[in-house]
């Protein structure tokens, strides 16, 4: 038991955060912003020349093989900087590749860690909800094919990406998830008006035909596939959203420190210091919960419950982070030109990405009400 | 006590209502909702003001001998209520402005610009914020030297406003400025009343977070569009003083009892408690769920009960001004409780609705046009302006509970 | 539209206050709690005498006719004082027996007035549900009795009342009330240990005959005699609640003006300001709230809805406020020997009492999604 | 990083377990109720402890020179953590004394204290609060004179002590006196380690909110007496000051980074989210609408995670106690967010159970035994012990986030 970075972890971490500084300024964010594609590919290329697009995926992928927690405090450092770039996509939908994927389809993860293929991910149906069941899109065999109908929402990155990693229910097999090459015919995105200004996508699917080979893994394997994926998705999620809260309260601290009123800094105000206390906790709170979730996945062990743990805790508190360090700067953080709106304008999003708080409560009270026996904090909990 | 609006009112609320039908339509809408991107107001709006102030609707309160109808706050609110409900208008004549001349202007003053501002042909604006100092306007720093003699008496204006709404429209701004280069914090400001089109003025629009795109008709937080004012050797008559000469901070707080509260800030906090449960019973798919969800209706009880507080604080101070007396905390209480209720009913919302609380307006599968989207990018502005909510509870503890100020 | 109280109703709230001040001293509430009556006998006599029993009730009972606004602003300060005295129970009866009750019912009345007629009220049953549904207790005619079957619970001051009004289900017509003559075979009181230390008891009835005379109102009116009844006593308790934790919050503000620490009164540190101007907020809030509903009961408009949104608002918060001012007080507060704890005690009994904030909250929901068409703040609900 | 206990601090909970499960029967555990009530631990439990004394595992992380097993502070917490769950006992050894006069005895008392404390046959309480001051403690006035020659060479005591818990059966108090009558604030200062058995000491009872009725086994809160102590003229030599003259408030900090955080604080934060969770599934017919209520489980879900914090921040303490460094903030954030944690489990809880949620210890129709209604009576308590949330704040601001000090 040891809960913080060890000295290896804290050196990915420190070199990440230093690029991340000197590479993701505010003016490349704004850019991107404007970018019809809403990345920037120089700083992808930069990241992929640094071998961190593998840094999680194993040794014969191309990838350094590092725990999943490296990954987590790479997409926090990327978080912490809204490094605009469609990391968070590529590497869910990799992971989950590389742990299920063919031996075709691992071999495209090398392009991935080159840089040269962007991934996407597509798991949520009209209704929005979060959720392994791959509600809202169908797929009928047909011969060699599956041909997909029905609609996606919520796809970051889907116009960028080479491949789409969709979840489907195959029609009397349950849930099952296809490699997709987005440019299939009958495939349309549409881009959402964000909050964040990203890059989300609803993709509609009209007779979309894939070829059997771009299936991932066996039908008996569809649910476990469609819950690594999930829990991939939001975990990640959950690190990007905390590594940009913990940056949006150091803005908030230091701009109390330094802004006067009433002949003080108004962050020697007691008020003040009391709500960056509460801030500082509810952003430690988030990061340890996640660190226990990508360990508890890296490990192998049920995590399900642990992932919802952390998602709930971000999507709820990160929010109140953000608002609060918007706050304490006044009307001059509500102004475009500067720049902490950059920031809270992608923490709303993360916050609402990949599973609400409701839904992620809905399956902690299923796992704690719904399973037989006691239950005890620091025991694990089993999903219901 | 009396918890009802009395039948003459409610006669009134019809008339208002069916007014609104009639004139308020499709066209005059999307006008309006231009107008708050910060374009002005529009054709097709400005002749509804004109009937409104023919009907005296937006001067009830105000004193019959400035063009007012001598009527009863609880009436003015109740109108005012009707069309901010309708259009997000605010039919108050003139804002901070006319309250203050009323309250500290000569009858030269009050003559000119009382009946003026009703007629909507002054418009104010509020020169208070500047870069430095936005809650704590005792650090107002903006000069205002006076010079000249006899019938040139003036003042000579340096200096730089922020956050200065609508002076893009304003034909009037509502200065702070310092007169008594030696004084310290509110000692030595003066108001001056400054047409905006005096030579040396300059207007810079900011543009907002809810700018690109612009949010909604019915959005009812934050303008697409602030400015910062600069003034280069503004020359000013010295007929522009409003109040004497040093006594800028007591002018600027009298007759402000109601910057904090009313129709305007009533509503802005609780329109989304509203539209939350309509939105939940209109047969939106994915609504559907959301209904049935026992936590979600636990929350939307809640916070329909703390929107109920809003209007009962709002209540409150329309009765204490309608009974002549002074606020002690109540102005001061609203403000902190009706911005945060704000803020908690747009974040319980958001997680209501889950990822299409993230989609704004003209998006794909936005909900109600992005409405609550754009909300959460702003509904916490409102504990910010017009004094934040740390310095009102600081006022409530001092001036409500007594409490000692801290020893130096 | 004048939403404060005006002069008479502020000259009898001050009245009552200097009384209860000098009549319902700490130590008269300690003695009480040890006594088995868990009441002043004195003091009830002396409120009887200042006409109080009867403030709202009509003048042909003997009382003195004014609006139910007025009994609310009495039990106010009764809360403020934490009297001990059954004045909630007693109220309540009495004014659903003064609009529904028989001649001979009304009749008693006067016995109430002059304080010799303690009265009870039960509607919960073993589950605790606050409801005008009567559940748990059955009424079987038998000629010109009917026959009470199964419990009440909650039911306050039942040892000393000399006759309960108790919801009961009549077999085939629906809920229904009766006033029970408390000495009546068959019928048994369980006394509560509760954090009020007051006189709580739970009501048993095997085969309670009780005779036609004693039922209130027509068979038909038995819904509506139940909504009275849930609404009196719900807004009522919200009334001594919110009474109570003004108080509260007044010792908090008056300690944390004399309490000094590091160099200053701990009231002049903005952490402690600023929950006081909360405390203050949520007192005001629970007052208004309850002012309204009460002055729509007293018109005769529907007023149930208005009654739930108090008594859920006062339930949250006059805990937050209760619990605060213990916490500015920091240990003594927890002291028995010090006075603070004899409203706790009673402000978190009080909170859970005439209905939880979850089940008034279930009918603000119902009110406002059950029912067809638009919602507007300031227009009133209706039950769903 | 790494989540787990090692298989061998596995292996010892199995047996730590077995040995709780052998040891504290019921008539153990009524023993130790008993004890709580503030009548001593009884002669069914003393036993207990000498058995755990023996197996070393109240000193697991003490050094082994005096009487400890110098092991890791995970596996202690391991333990202790199962102790508690058991049976609401702290087995650490010796509470405040033993970590302070380890970082500051002199080898001499190393030797006598540490050894004695871990048999149990010293039991230190804390002699810090003063009734003017509690959380502010460099306002202690308690006086100590030194005079006297020679070998005679002692301090003279006087004053008193409040909130002294476990005075009544302590055999030392840790004491916080003024050695210094012309100091102010933290300077000035000394720790006595002095005999309660001295003649001039006076314990006086102080019962609390929980006394009357006593609450149920299990109850983490509150204890239902604590005490004053009255120092009149106390002779103490001069061998039981810890550390300098002077250097009190430092000796008083100096080892007391765990005061605050741990697996009594933990628990007693935690406990009831997982009773609430295990009463929900456990059949009683009111639970079943509750468990079933989409409000409730959000809640409950919601304190679950809340607890999941608690349980983490406690990791992290244990893990930089491990690891050897010093806190800068973490205690004080885990003193903040824990206590309040179990507030808000507590008022929870009593919103779900309703009106069942005021039924005491003793009650008919109360809810396992009345903990959630004695939890309600005192769980608020965890805020302001051991150094009141708003300091906590304040540290986690300055020291944490390097806000700056208010300016005089």
């Amino acid at each position: 038991m040891d809960v913080l970075p060890d000295e290896q972890e804290t050196l990915i971490q420190e070199t990440a955060r230093e690029f991340f500084a000197a590479e993701s300024t505010p003016a490349l964010v704004r850019a991107a912003e404007k970018d019809p594609s809403r990345y920037s590919a120089a700083l992808w290329k930069k990241i992929a020349d640094l071998g961190w697009l593998g840094i999680s995926l194993p040794e014969d992928c191309g990838g350094q093989g590092l725990p999943l927690t490296y990954a987590g405090l790479l997409l926090e450092e990327a978080g912490r900087a809204i490094a605009p770039v469609p990391l968070h996509g590529t590497l869910v939908a990799a992971l989950v590749l590389a742990r299920h994927g063919s031996a075709a389809q691992r071999a495209l993860l090398r392009q991935v860690v080159q840089g040269e293929l962007i991934l996407s991910f597509a798991v949520q149906g009209l209704q929005g909800a979060w959720s392994p069941a791959a509600e809202g899109l169908t797929g009928r065999a047909e011969g060699e094919y599956v041909v997909l109908n029905g609609s996606r929402t919520f796809v970051d990155g889907f116009r960028e990406s080479g491949h789409c990693l969709v979840l489907y229910q195959a029609e009397g097999d349950g849930v099952a998830a296809a490699l997709v090459d987005t440019t299939s015919a009958g495939m349309r995105g549409t881009d959402y008006v964000t909050t964040a200004k990203d890059s989300q996508a609803r993709v509609d699917f009209d007779n979309v035909r894939v070829p059997k080979s771009a299936l991932v893994g066996e039908p008996a394997r569809g649910a476990a596939i469609a819950r690594d994926l999930c829990d991939y998705a939001a975990a990640l999620m959950t690190s990007q959203l905390a590594g940009a809260t913990r940056r949006d309260m150091e803005f908030a601290v230091e701009y109390a420190g330094q802004r006067e009123a009433f002949g003080q800094p108004i962050g020697a105000f007691q008020a003040i210091q009391h709500l960056c206390a509460d801030m500082l906790i509810a952003v430690d709170g988030a990061e340890l919960l996640v660190h226990e979730a990508l360990w508890r996945l890296d490990q192998g062990l049920p995590a399900s419950i642990e992932v919802s743990q952390a998602k709930a805790f971000a999507g709820d508190k990160c929010i109140f982070v953000a608002r609060s360090a918007q706050q304490i700067h006044g009307g001059i953080g509500f102004m475009m030109e500067f720049d902490l709106q950059l920031w809270y304008r992608r923490i709303v999003a993360w916050s609402l990405r990949c599973g609400s708080v409701r839904e992620h409560r809905q399956q902690v009270a299923a796992a704690l009400l719904e399973q037989p026996g006691k239950v005890r904090l620091g025991m694990p909990l089993v999903p219901a | 006590m009396d918890f009802t609006f009395s039948e003459e009112e409610e006669a009134l609320r019809d008339e208002v209502q069916a007014f609104i039908k009639d004139n308020f339509t499709e066209e005059v809408l999307a006008d309006l909702t231009t107008g708050k991107r910060g374009r002005g107001f529009g054709p097709k709006a400005a002749p509804i003001f004109r009937k409104i102030a023919e009907r005296g609707w937006n001067a009830i309160v105000w004193p019959k001998a400035y063009g007012g109808q001598g009527g009863s706050r609880i009436t003015q609110f109740l109108v005012e209520e009707e069309f901010y409900r309708a259009a997000q208008v605010v039919i108050g004549g003139g804002g901070t402005g006319t309250p203050a001349v009323l309250a500290s202007g000569t009858e030269a003053q009050k003559q000119h610009y009382v009946p003026a501002a009703i007629r909507r042909e002054i418009i104010f604006c509020q020169g208070y914020s500047e870069p430095h100092c936005g809650t704590d306007l005792a650090g107002v720093r903006c000069r205002a030297t006076r010079t000249g003699e006899g019938d040139d008496i003036h003042y000579v204006v340096n200096g730089q406003k922020i956050y200065t709404t609508n002076a893009q429209v304003a034909t009037h701004i509502f200065l702070l400025v310092r007169t008594d280069p030696e004084s310290r914090r509110h000692a030595g400001l003066s108001i001056l009343l400054v047409p905006m089109d005096t030579p040396g003025i300059t207007v810079r629009p900011l543009l907002t977070v809810q700018n690109e795109p612009g949010g909604p008709a019915g959005t009812t937080y934050g303008e697409e569009r602030t400015n910062e004012v600069f003034f280069d050797n503004v020359k000013v008559p010295a007929s522009c003083l409003l109040g004497e000469e040093g006594d800028g901070w007591a002018v600027s707080q009298r007759g402000l009892n109601l910057d904090r509260v009313g129709a305007w800030r009533y509503l802005i906090s609780v329109k989304r408690d509203e539209d939350i449960v309509n939105w939940l019973k209109s047969g939106d798919e994915r609504a559907a769920p959301l209904k049935d969800d026992a936590a979600v209706r636990d929350k939307v009880a809640e916070l329909w009960i703390e929107g109920q507080v809003c209007r009962l604080m709002t209540m409150r101070s329309m009765t204490i001004e309608q009974r002549g007396q002074a606020f002690n905390y109540e102005g001061a209480a609203e403000k902190v409780w009706a911005p945060e209720h704000g803020v908690r009913t747009t974040e319980a919302i958001g997680q209501m609705l889950g990822p299409h609380a993230q989609l704004l307006n003209g998006s794909p599968d936005n909900v109600q046009d992005g409405l609550y989207a754009h909300n959460l990018l702003s509904a916490f502005q409102s504990t910010v302006n017009h004094g934040s909510v740390q310095v009102m509870r600081d006022q409530i503890a001092r001036k409500g509970l007594g409490l000692p100020k801290p020893r130096k």
